[in-house]
């Protein structure tokens, strides 16, 4: 048996509940929530998809730390589980939390390959080395699960902050060889809700669970970011 | 999101700035505070502190120390504010005040250090 | 979360522990360096009088402690900006547990060495 | 509340977000509205790992990427379909290369390709084995670059407007509020996946639950070939985790008990790369004949990739390596992965020609949920990412056409008052006995054991009894969660309404196909009778339960012959 903390919210007021969930070895805490779903309270709220640890849905506070509940094992952690929306999100119901905002500033950054030259009717093999690809591989397996977002001191106070994830996910295609639109991306990570909020708290990397490394991408992109406007002041 | 005029000098040349004056400041504050505390407590009195001030390389480098602190105090206090919602609406003026009070704390020491 | 987030430590790494006392140290760093320039003023007064006798106050045992305190944020900011001064420039990001455990040794020894030599020099 | 737009796409998977950026792409003077039950990255075509099928080099030809899809489908695919399909697959591999897309590379810079069941050349390009996932991002954001789509994340479709034989628009949850929101649009296309958590030893993520297929069967849409259900010969034990066939394609073997690879036996010339069928097959009559491992969840197989070394792993299969250690605890660098055949895809789907057009105007369906038939009665594995990635695009640009010539759609006020009071008042408000979780684990008990690899006679009669008495339960369920806000209870109560409808066209489909054809395999029947059963099956919705039809397949070059490997 273990004991399923959990914290609830149900648009007004804001309580813990406990469940006792029968775990086996192996079990995962997504697991659990869903045996207190299916039998114990229907009414508690979670997101969930792929339980394999790649779509980004369950990301949540476990035992105080941001993990994906589907990759989570119960018995890992003991027979106490506690269980919280991640922080520097608004919370709409139980464990679900709104990632409006985070999806814009992730849109915001213009996070696609930048190219004048291709065409959608003749599209052509850009080429790539292996070791061009390696230049940026990590930064392609984030999976926007919000992990990142919710330790960054910067995001919990300012709600502009564009964040580890967007900031990775600019970097990932400034790094990309294929890619010409860096100087774009310079323009937006620039700004006062970017890079120069970051102040290595390093958090980031730490909950990581795809090991994406947001911190150092978003230092490479203020150095980059910070070049460039020097050398276009300079040059001027 | 993130609309104001991007590509803004002032946060490349603080942020280099920030990181320069810090690694400067390890040295300089380090030898400031042997000279003070390590030796004796008698680099403090009046009459040492006056004589090392009217020393010329003593002058430059407390000129500079002063500049280099008081810079990295009050940028580093306009980083603080700036992770602020409150702080980023109201970035220009933040951006003037600290600056202004880095100017100020810098003039004023240099005021000090001039009429000694 | 507020400004609370800049110091929730429950559940986080120590990445976020050097964060939070980096900006701590900062803030003491900062008003140590305000009451510094003001109390120098004393030393407008040519006479030293002024000047002598708040120095007098400053090196006393029962001072000491403040002291102390104070060389422990300018310690622990210095090595841990270095630290970060380093990662900011990407420089070694791969080993960032290893180097802030290097950080946090070198600080502690050079601040309990510092403290060591103020204890003797007011007087041991 | 009532919105409009010229398109509006269900579903933000693979095939969604590819006809949202087709049918932008055809002109930006269409408005597209694209709706999902979860954000668009939070899709099941992220779990698609091994590769994605296209013929880019020397060496191989469209025939033979059509001649492996037809012979894999056990010749129930409509060849005209497959040629035009397998035509249209490298386009598309360089559209995502030039989206960003990280493929993974050859020394010299080009896209790598790796050998795949069923195929006879190395065509399955992939990134790593994260493909389903890199190319779910890429077109995420790439659809960001348009203006005129609107992305509706978290709206759960809850019914399909039809008027006059042609489509009005869609209802749906807007799952924040709790609102139903009304979607006026002037096309409509369906791409909402395939019904995998029919079973309860599945690959699927939790949230594909046929909700597309259901909504338009109840809609007098006919569901084509539902019978056909893929299981993929290595699911990870016990969780059922997708273990790619890449693991295969890059040289791991398959082997028993005895140590010994038995695939050998089965399918001497292609072993562990043999069509998914085929391989399933083979395992689970190892199983059944005592032949397997034994283990704490009963018997399985060895998968193992020992001999590939850590580097190669690493190189190339690092998301399985990843999973095996996390899920199942074992390395498959250092020990062999533990594997069993697992309810992997939905071969049949909403009945569509090959334009993705369906039987009533202006309602096209894409992507696992329609069968258009190129996968027949056997899909080979690394053809789907590439049939969502085409006929995406088809479904996208042939609304686009239909769109900027439809008038615009029109949801009445009565259907919007009959549709509020259907959820909120029927479902929602009703009182009950029955749990909808407890009948919905009965149904996959019921599946697992009578529509598993084998089937006959008795159990699957046993099974559409079954399912019949969980529909008339069903009538009888109280949701517990009365709020409107991020009601999942409700959500999923309906999901499980989708889900009963479709098991029953499965379930009796699979009993009046008196026959063995690719994934469909009747004990009781064990040949291929083409005489009789060479056509696909069409299941339409009556109050009383499904009525079936007949319809031929297309064949254009190959006819069928004894299917070996």
């Amino acid at each position: 048996m273990a004991e399923f903390k959990i914290r609830r919210f149900d648009g007004k007021k804001s309580f813990w509940q406990t469940f006792e969930v029968p775990a086996k070895k192996g079990m995962t805490v997504l697991e659990g929530l869903y045996y207190i779903k299916e039998n114990l309270d229907s009414s508690l709220a979670f997101r969930a998809s792929c339980r394999m640890g790649i779509c980004g849905s369950c990301a949540m506070k476990i035992n105080g730390k941001p993990r994906l509940a589907c990759e989570t094992q119960i018995l890992f952690l003991g027979d106490k589980i506690t269980v919280e929306p991640l922080d520097n999100f608004r919370v709409i119901k139980d464990l679900i939390t709104d990632f409006e905002g985070f999806f814009a500033k992730h849109k915001a950054v213009k996070p696609y390959l930048i190219r004048e030259d291709v065409k959608y009717e003749e599209p052509k093999e850009l080429l790539q080395t292996p070791e061009e690809l390696n230049e940026y591989y990590v930064f392609t397996l984030c999976i926007k699960c919000g992990a990142c977002y919710s330790v960054c001191p910067a995001a919990a106070t300012l709600d502009g902050y564009l964040g580890p994830a967007a900031m990775a996910a600019a970097y990932r295609f400034c790094a990309d060889s294929r890619d010409k639109g860096n100087e774009e991306r310079y323009e937006i990570a620039s700004s006062s809700n970017g890079v120069w909020r970051c102040h290595l708290a390093m958090e980031c990397s730490e909950v990581c669970p795809k090991n994406v490394e947001p911190a150092k991408a978003v230092q490479m992109l203020r150095r980059k970011t910070a070049f460039s406007i020097l050398k276009s002041i300079l040059r001027w | 999101m993130s609309s104001e005029s991007a590509k803004s000098v002032l946060e490349p040349v603080a942020w280099l700035l920030q990181m320069i004056t810090g690694l400067l400041m390890i040295v300089f504050v380090t030898l400031h505070f042997y000279v003070t505390h390590m030796v004796s407590h008698e680099a403090l009195h009046y009459q040492e502190v006056i004589a090392r001030l009217n020393m010329p390389e003593f002058k430059v480098m407390y000129t500079v120390l002063l500049l280099i602190v008081s810079f990295h105090a009050f940028n580093g206090l306009r980083a603080i504010a700036l992770d602020t919602n409150a702080g980023v609406r109201n970035r220009n003026a933040i951006n003037t005040l600290t600056m202004l009070m880095f100017l100020v704390a810098f003039f004023y020491g240099l005021y000090l250090l001039i009429s000694l | 979360m507020g400004v609370s987030g800049w110091f929730k430590l429950g559940g986080r790494s120590i990445f976020s522990w050097a964060f939070t006392f980096q900006r701590l140290t900062g803030i003491v760093l900062l008003i140590y360096l305000c009451m510094h320039l003001t109390y120098l003023t004393t030393l407008l007064d040519k006479t030293g009088a002024t000047y002598e006798s708040m120095i007098a106050l400053t090196v006393s045992k029962q001072f000491l402690i403040f002291d102390v305190l104070l060389v422990l944020c300018g310690v622990f900011h210095g090595i841990n900006g270095f630290r970060i001064i380093l990662h900011e420039f990407g420089i070694a990001y791969e080993y960032r547990k290893p180097l802030l455990a290097v950080a946090l040794v070198l600080a502690l020894a050079v601040w309990l060495y510092a403290s060591y030599v103020m204890y003797y020099l007011t007087g041991g | 509340m009532k919105v409009q737009h010229d398109i509006v796409i269900v579903g933000a998977g693979l095939a969604g977000m590819r006809a949202a950026i087709a049918a932008a792409e055809k002109s930006d003077e269409l408005s597209i509205a694209i709706i999902a039950k979860t954000y668009p990255i939070r899709c099941h075509s992220v779990c698609a790992e091994g590769g994605t099928a296209a013929v880019l080099r020397e060496g191989d030809s469209f025939d033979l990427h059509a001649w492996d899809t037809v012979k894999g489908s056990d010749f129930l695919a409509d060849q005209d379909a497959v040629e035009f399909f397998v035509r249209e697959c490298p386009k598309e591999i360089l559209r995502l290369d030039n989206w960003g897309c990280p493929w993974s590379r050859n020394e010299d810079g080009t896209i790598a390709q790796r050998p795949f069941g069923g195929h006879s050349f190395n065509r399955a390009t992939f990134a790593k084995d994260r493909t389903g996932f890199h190319e779910v991002h890429t077109l995420y954001e790439r659809m960001l670059m348009y203006d005129n789509i609107e992305i509706y994340p978290e709206y759960f479709i809850t019914n399909l407007v039809i008027e006059e034989n042609a489509v009005q628009g869609v209802s749906a949850i807007e799952l924040k509020t709790g609102n139903l929101v009304f979607f006026e649009a002037k096309a409509v296309i369906f791409a909402t996946g395939g019904a995998g958590r029919l079973y309860g030893f599945t690959t699927y993520s939790h949230q594909v639950t046929g909700d597309g297929l259901a909504i338009a069967y109840r809609n007098g849409i006919p569901l084509k070939d539902m019978e056909f259900f893929q299981f993929h010969p290595t699911g990870l034990i016990p969780s059922g985790i997708l273990m790619t066939e890449g693991c295969r394609g890059e040289g791991g073997y398959l082997l028993n008990k005895d140590g010994e690879r038995f695939m050998k036996r089965y399918a001497p010339e292609k072993m562990e790369i043999a069509p998914r069928d085929v391989v399933s097959r083979a395992m689970w009559t190892e199983i059944i004949e005592g032949r397997g491992l034994e283990g704490e969840y009963g018997p399985y197989i060895a998968l193992d990739l020992r001999h590939l070394g850590e580097e190669k792993i690493e190189e190339r299969l690092p998301l399985i390596r990843d999973a095996a250690i996390k899920f199942a605890g074992v390395d498959p660098v250092e020990e062999p992965i533990p594997v069993k055949p697992v309810a992997h895809y939905t071969m049949g789907g909403i009945h569509t020609n090959v334009r993705c057009e369906t039987t009533v105007k202006g309602f096209f369906a894409a992507g696992e949920c329609a069968c258009v038939s190129i996968h027949g009665a056997n899909r080979l594995g690394s053809n789907s990412t590439a049939e969502c990635l085409v006929f995406g695009r088809v479904a996208g640009e042939v609304a686009a056409e239909y769109a900027m010539n439809a008038k615009q759609g029109r949801i009445s006020e009565e259907f919007m008052k009959e549709e509020e009071s259907r959820i909120y008042d029927g479902l929602l408000g009703k009182n009950g006995d029955e749990s909808p979780y407890e009948i919905k684990k009965e149904l996959n008990e019921t599946m697992d054991k009578n529509m598993w690899i084998f089937r006959e006679e008795n159990g699957l009669k046993e099974a559409v009894k079954k399912i019949q008495e969980l529909k008339e339960r069903y009538k009888n369920v109280e949701i517990n969660d009365k709020t409107r806000g991020f009601n999942t209870d409700l959500m999923m109560a309906i999901e499980i309404g989708y889900m009963l409808d479709l098991a029953e066209v499965v379930a009796i489909g699979a009993l009046k196909r008196q026959e063995s054809r690719g994934a469909h395999y009747r004990l009781d029947y064990p040949k291929r009778d083409d005489e009789n059963w060479l056509k696909h099956t069409l299941a339409y919705y009556t109050p009383e339960g499904p009525r079936f039809d007949y319809i031929p397949v297309t064949i254009t070059k190959w006819e069928p012959v004894e299917r070996k490997y």
